[in-house]
């Protein structure tokens, strides 16, 4: 199978075949994404990526039927990224286990939204907001600020607090601004 | 412990130090055994099978030894282990402060380290303690990042802009310690260096009393420690030279022109607006860079400040 | 030990073919490697004079010799990326490794010679934007380039960065070559265990050098972008977080270390042997030790960051994890150690160069357990021990190791041999030169003296005068060396095919080989390392103990 | 290498430090696979902190998310996959001496290339026009969750980098479409094209990845 005089007879078949299966798992992928399995979307998309990115690689890219060098070569490089992400995970997940001060920010938004427009137009809109308890969760994990009055942390936090944030333009559907054709 | 230190290490003076000194000596006794065998062998090899009149010779084919092999990396490796396991535990140690343990609050900055005490004193580069009690460090930086390290308490830890990190030391022997800043932070790192002063508790808290200036001292004086404390300084001189901000010589009274063209005459209410709003009046020539106050400073420390100003004629 | 016979040949790489053009445009991996030794030593120098003036300012305790901390600050960084950027990573594996890898292999050239030549120009390109940067006010982050302080700063932080990303890209290249060399070239009958020890380095480094080095790519671009633009990922402003930075960076830049020592070990894998004159003892483990270090130089990036604020479960895990790094090196210690056993122990340059190595790898290998174990690290972080360990490592290990490399193979790159004498010297004045400089910096620092002062408290002066002094004597050392090297070659004596009596390929051709390396291609009469049953006597000739077996 | 006599057992694609031809076709292979594994780690770094982030921050991912057109994005991914196939189709031509074949293919691939890079303009030229954008760039109001600039931010720089690749994979298309149209390549030696081949379809599984983490499940 490994002998590199087979890649010749590789019948076009094969590559149809692929390349169907590779537009159906988008589509599969993309009707799948319009409902929602909470935590389970990112594994699903991610499988079905998984598959589609392994079928690239053992056919278009003929790793089924080459040198398995090529596939140990190839397999290494993902392994390497896999202990970059865990590890480096590893910390910023797991910063508050032992001391929960190390947690996370002491202003979590960035200071420059001050002058953005963005909590003015929070104002402007009155209807209700799905996320809020989200983003109050967020405020309330921000318990030192209160505690130690280290920055300009306050402000934010009053801010997001009391406002109780509410109909922004994302709310109203999926991505109804993105529409690229109407800018140009 | 508690000692004058030895050729290797500071003197040990906090309940973590001990410890910590137990594995660099168990370490650095073990490194000299294995050394000297290491280089001790080599040396006898170099000696004792040096090539005598200049011709080579056929030599043993002794290339392999999977019991030599074995040994080799076996010990090693318990020996590894027991020095992570004992590392690890004295790292827990110092990273789980005593629920009972006194905050103190740490701020570094370029370059300077300030304290703020729970019972609302504050100092800079001079952070004070009482001897045998747990004393927890809340820290965070206001710049970039400084690593608070005392060596002789063996503590150290990275101070991180907008992060807290904690540290904690128990002090065991009053007296004056070192500080450094250990991660480098610009021009002046090699000056971040405080003193950390342990005092008996009764002394200690002689200590906050005079420092508690919310009930103890006048007005503009309690202003001035403000000045000093809560970083006014970096950016305002008090000798009519311009820094990042205005120099608060003779400020009081004066008349200011501002960046949108309008100008004011320097009172309380100014003074007031601008702690706690600083941008809303920006003085022509200066950068809107100042942070707000709100929520730092109460209303007497801004009244303190006020009162400060006005003695800068 | 040259012989009375060896003569230098007419026609070799260095004058063939011949002009200035056929030099820059050559694809012949030994001229390569040779101009990127000329290229390493010439920064190798600016980085050691700048060290020099670092010592010289630390002699006394306030601030005197630099108008400024901003200038030490400066001084420092250059220093340090000069010395890691530009010297060490392209050292052994680009300038020897080039010079040696194919000939070891019996192969006309490495797999990819115009990559090779490439990789080549893209290390000056690098170059020429680090010397930008020292020439448009120097950065004074430190070699690590942390942030937030790296994107606050007013120095020219982008150019330099930028250098660094480019010379990522010819490091790549290399190690990419050399894996494919090791593949694809090795002459027939050269199996993966017969293969030299210095290849198994080389073999090693390269793993790590294609699969870490794209990740300081992107940290670097990252930063650039931060900024350039303000992207806000490692800015604590922006809500990004600057400690997964430092991850970011040092996912790199720990196998870096390895990047930098395993061609050493490869270097003392062979003259250990050569001059040992000895079959070299635990040649599997040896080599397996290699892969193994580079693996798993990958899983211990988070012990440079015990301190900085990431969890202590991670931190567990790194500190674990680093001990893992220790076992592969002891081993090849103690191999190395036990082949000198029952040898036949010349004291040439390069063994004098191995042995200084061995003693001082030794120490820079057992300080490293202190700074591993997590609660005395945390005294250690960020003083001068670390300093004097990671010198001890990468000046007493890699730069040991490639002053014995470049003893051993100068006479098969030039046909001529220097001065034992004066090489004795030398090799003696850096050896003690080097302890005085750095042994004092491990009591500095585990008396806690921090790293990157400019100024000090005067508790310290003792060492640190003593230090500078050392750095003194370090000095003399290297300018006697360069003053005999380059004597030698005018005045050497020729050096012949085969000067130190070595078994492997190198050496069986002519010294300067020819410009194709072989005139005919080797063949595998007996290992590399059989000095049990083959020997080359003081004529040159190939003596068998027993009748030759054909392999 | 101009230096060596040719002869009839050494053609001209054969460099002279190569015994025969399947030894350098598998050396450049080796050689590319090693390269693909470092562009892989290169594109690792960005989805390290991709996931590091994501998971600090997993509503505004979401939300932000919703921004992006996920009728572009489908649209884009299907034209990448369709210029993967003929890629292949091409190589398969090339294997046969279908010149023509692997001209026209080749020229269908650099079609959809421009395709995706065409509509990766639209989108960019609206993020910028709105305020998606990362840093201090950010402006855009209709986001209130933590630090959305970040998800931009994130977002320009992975599909940045792989617009980049995008780029210098269609001037790799171009090269290898003038090198089959001058006769250089033929079903004895194809190395170049398999080898842009192979960086082409790499570019494509990167997007494979990217499309689901921002698209569809931010």
């Amino acid at each position: 199978m490994s002998q590199h005089t087979h890649e010749h007879h590789i019948p076009l078949w094969v590559f149809v075949n692929v390349f169907l299966a590779l537009i159906v798992l988008t589509g599969i992928t993309v009707w799948v994404s319009t409902f929602d399995f909470g935590p389970l979307n990112l594994v699903i998309a991610m499988a079905v990526a998984t598959v589609k990115a392994t079928l690239v690689g053992l056919f278009f890219m003929h790793l089924y039927y080459d040198n398995k060098m090529y596939m140990f070569v190839f397999i290494l490089g993902v392994l390497f990224v896999g202990v970059f992400i865990t590890l480096t995970m590893y910390d910023t997940m797991r910063r508050g286990d032992l001391d929960d001060a190390k947690a996370g920010p002491i202003q979590t938004q960035a200071a420059f939204y001050d002058s953005l427009d963005i909590r003015a137009a929070k104002f402007g809109h009155g209807d209700g907001h799905g996320t809020t308890g989200e983003h109050g969760s967020t405020a309330t994990t921000e318990h030192e600020d209160t505690t130690h009055a280290g920055t300009d942390a306050v402000p934010h936090d009053t801010t997001i607090d009391s406002t109780q944030p509410a109909g922004m333009d994302s709310t109203a559907g999926h991505s109804p601004e993105e529409t690229p054709a109407e800018g140009h | 412990m508690g000692n004058g230190g030895s050729f290797w290490l500071p003197p040990a003076s906090s309940t973590v130090a001990g410890e910590v000194d137990s594995i660099f000596y168990f370490v650095y006794y073990a490194s000299v055994v294995l050394f000297i065998l290491v280089i001790g062998l080599t040396a006898f090899f170099v000696f004792r099978y040096r090539r005598r009149g200049g011709t080579r010779q056929f030599t043993s084919g002794f290339s392999h030894s999977n019991v030599m092999e074995v040994t080799w990396t076996v010990i090693p490796t318990i020996l590894v282990f027991v020095i992570f396991f004992w590392g690890f535990n004295g790292f827990l140690k110092m990273h789980v402060a005593p629920k009972d343990a006194l905050q103190i609050k740490v701020t570094g900055q370029k370059w300077f380290w300030s304290f703020d005490y729970p019972s609302g004193a504050s100092s800079v580069n001079e952070i004070v303690a009482p001897v045998n009690k747990p004393v927890e460090l809340l820290m965070s930086s206001k710049d970039v990042i400084h690593s608070f390290y005392v060596p002789d308490f063996r503590v150290k830890m990275d101070v991180l802009p907008n992060r807290y990190t904690k540290a904690w030391f128990e002090a065991t022997e009053t007296g004056e310690y070192n500080l450094f800043c250990t991660e480098y932070c610009g021009t002046k790192h090699s000056e971040m260096i405080g003193k950390v002063k342990i005092l008996s508790e009764l002394d200690y808290q002689k200590w906050l009393e005079a420092a508690d200036f919310d009930t103890t001292i006048a007005l503009h004086e309690m202003g001035e420690r403000l000045y000093k404390s809560k970083a006014c300084v970096t950016c305002h001189s008090i000798d009519g030279t311009p820094m990042n901000g205005p120099s608060f010589k003779g400020i009081w009274g004066k008349t200011e022109h501002f960046a949108d063209g309008s100008s004011l005459t320097i009172d309380e209410n100014y003074i007031r607006e601008s702690i706690l709003n600083p941008n809303a009046k920006v003085v022509a020539g200066f950068q809107p860079i100042m942070p707000t106050y709100q929520g730092i400073l109460k209303d007497r420390h801004i009244d303190a400040i006020i009162a400060y100003l006005k003695t800068l004629k | 030990m040259s012989t009375a016979t060896a003569t230098f040949p007419q026609k070799h790489y260095l004058n063939d073919p011949p002009g200035l053009k056929s030099w820059l445009f050559t694809l012949d991996h030994k001229r390569i490697g040779l101009m990127y030794f000329f290229a390493i030593m010439f920064f190798f120098t600016i980085g050691g004079i700048l060290a020099m003036l670092i010592r010289l300012e630390l002699l006394t305790p306030q601030g005197d010799f630099f108008q400024s901390g901003d200038t030490y600050n400066q001084m420092f960084t250059l220093h340090g990326a000069i010395m890691i950027f530009l010297f060490i990573i392209p050292s052994i594996p680009a300038a020897l490794g080039n010079f040696v890898l194919p000939l070891m292999l019996g192969a006309k050239d490495v797999a990819f010679p115009r990559l090779n030549l490439a990789s080549f120009y893209i290390y000056v390109v690098g170059s020429i934007f680090c010397i930008y940067s020292i020439v448009t006010g120097a950065v004074d982050t430190g070699w690590t380039f942390y942030t937030p302080y790296s994107t606050s700063t007013t120095t020219s932080v982008v150019s330099m960065t930028s250098g660094v990303f480019v010379l990522g890209f010819s490091s790549i290249l290399t190690g990419l070559n050399f894996i494919v060399t090791v593949h694809k070239l090795r002459a027939p009958g050269l199996t993966w265990f017969k293969l030299p020890l210095f290849v198994w380095g080389l073999y090693a480094t390269a793993i790590i050098q294609i699969l870490a080095t794209p990740v300081l790519a992107i940290t670097l671009l990252l930063l650039i972008l931060e900024r350039t633009l303000g992207i806000g990922i490692f800015d604590p402003a922006l809500g990004g977080d600057p400690v997964l930075y430092q991850h970011f960076f040092w996912f790199y830049s720990h196998p870096a270390v390895y990047i930098m020592i395993l061609p050493g070990m490869g270097i003392i894998s062979e003259t250990v042997s050569v001059f040992s004159h000895k079959k070299i003892f635990g040649y599997k483990f040896i080599a397996f030790s290699s892969l193994g270090i580079a693996f798993v130089s990958f899983l211990v990036w988070g012990h440079h960051m015990f301190t900085s604020g990431q969890s202590e479960l991670a931190a567990m895990i790194f500190s674990f994890l680093t001990f893992f790094v220790g076992i592969p090196s002891g081993i090849k210690v103690f191999n190395w150690v036990t082949t000198m056993y029952k040898g036949n122990i010349s004291l040439e340059a390069p063994m004098l160069y191995t042995l200084s190595f061995l003693f001082l790898f030794c120490i820079g290998g057992f300080t490293g357990i202190f700074l591993g174990a997590l609660s005395v690290d945390v005294h250690l972080h960020d003083t001068y021990f670390v300093v004097a360990h990671f010198h001890y490592v990468m000046m007493g290990g890699t730069v040991m190791a490639f002053l014995a490399g470049v003893h051993y193979w100068w006479p098969k790159i030039w046909g001529r041999m220097y001065s034992e004498f004066w090489a004795a010297i030398a090799a003696f004045l850096i050896f003690v030169g080097f302890n005085m400089t750095f042994f004092t910096q491990f009591v500095l620092g585990s008396q806690g003296m921090p790293r990157r002062y400019y100024t000090y408290l005067d508790q310290y002066q003792p060492l640190h005068g003593f230090s500078s002094i050392g750095s003194w004597v370090l000095g003399l050392g290297f300018l006697i060396m360069a003053f005999y090297l380059v004597g030698s070659l005018f005045k050497g004596k020729i050096a012949g095919n085969n000067p130190w009596g070595a078994l492997s390929w190198e050496w069986s051709t002519t010294s300067p080989p020819p410009h194709h390396n072989f005139e005919t291609v080797p063949e595998m009469t007996h290992g590399f390392y059989d000095y049990d049953t083959v020997l080359v006597n003081e004529h040159g000739e190939k003596v068998y103990k027993e009748e030759p077996v054909s392999v | 290498m101009s230096t060596v006599a040719q002869d009839a057992s050494h053609p001209e694609y054969l460099a002279h430090h190569f015994s025969d031809i399947e030894q350098q076709k598998e050396s450049a292979k080796l050689g590319m696979w090693i390269f693909l594994a470092t562009e892989i780690l290169t594109f690792g770094g960005l989805f390290c902190a991709y996931a590091v982030f994501r998971a600090w921050f997993p509503e505004m991912f979401h939300d932000a998310h919703k921004v992006l057109d996920l009728r572009l994005g489908t649209i884009n991914t299907i034209v990448l996959i369709a210029s993967s196939f003929t890629v292949v189709y091409a190589i398969y031509c090339i294997q046969r001496n279908n010149r023509t074949g692997t001209v026209i293919n080749l020229a269908l691939t650099l079609l959809f290339a421009a395709t995706f890079m065409v509509i990766k303009y639209f989108e960019y030229s609206h993020k910028i026009h709105v305020g998606q954008l990362p840093g201090h760039f950010y402006f855009y109001d209709g986001l209130e969750g933590t630090n959305p600039h970040l998800f931009f931010g994130i977002y320009f720089a992975m599909t940045g980098l792989h617009g980049v690749h995008v780029l210098i994979g269609m001037g790799l298309i171009t090269w290898v479409m003038i090198g089959t149209l001058k006769g250089r390549f033929s079903s004895e030696y194809y190395v170049p094209v398999e080898m842009v081949g192979l960086f082409w379809h790499l570019v494509d599984m990167v997007w494979i990845f990217l499309f689901p983490l921002f698209y569809l499940i931010g």
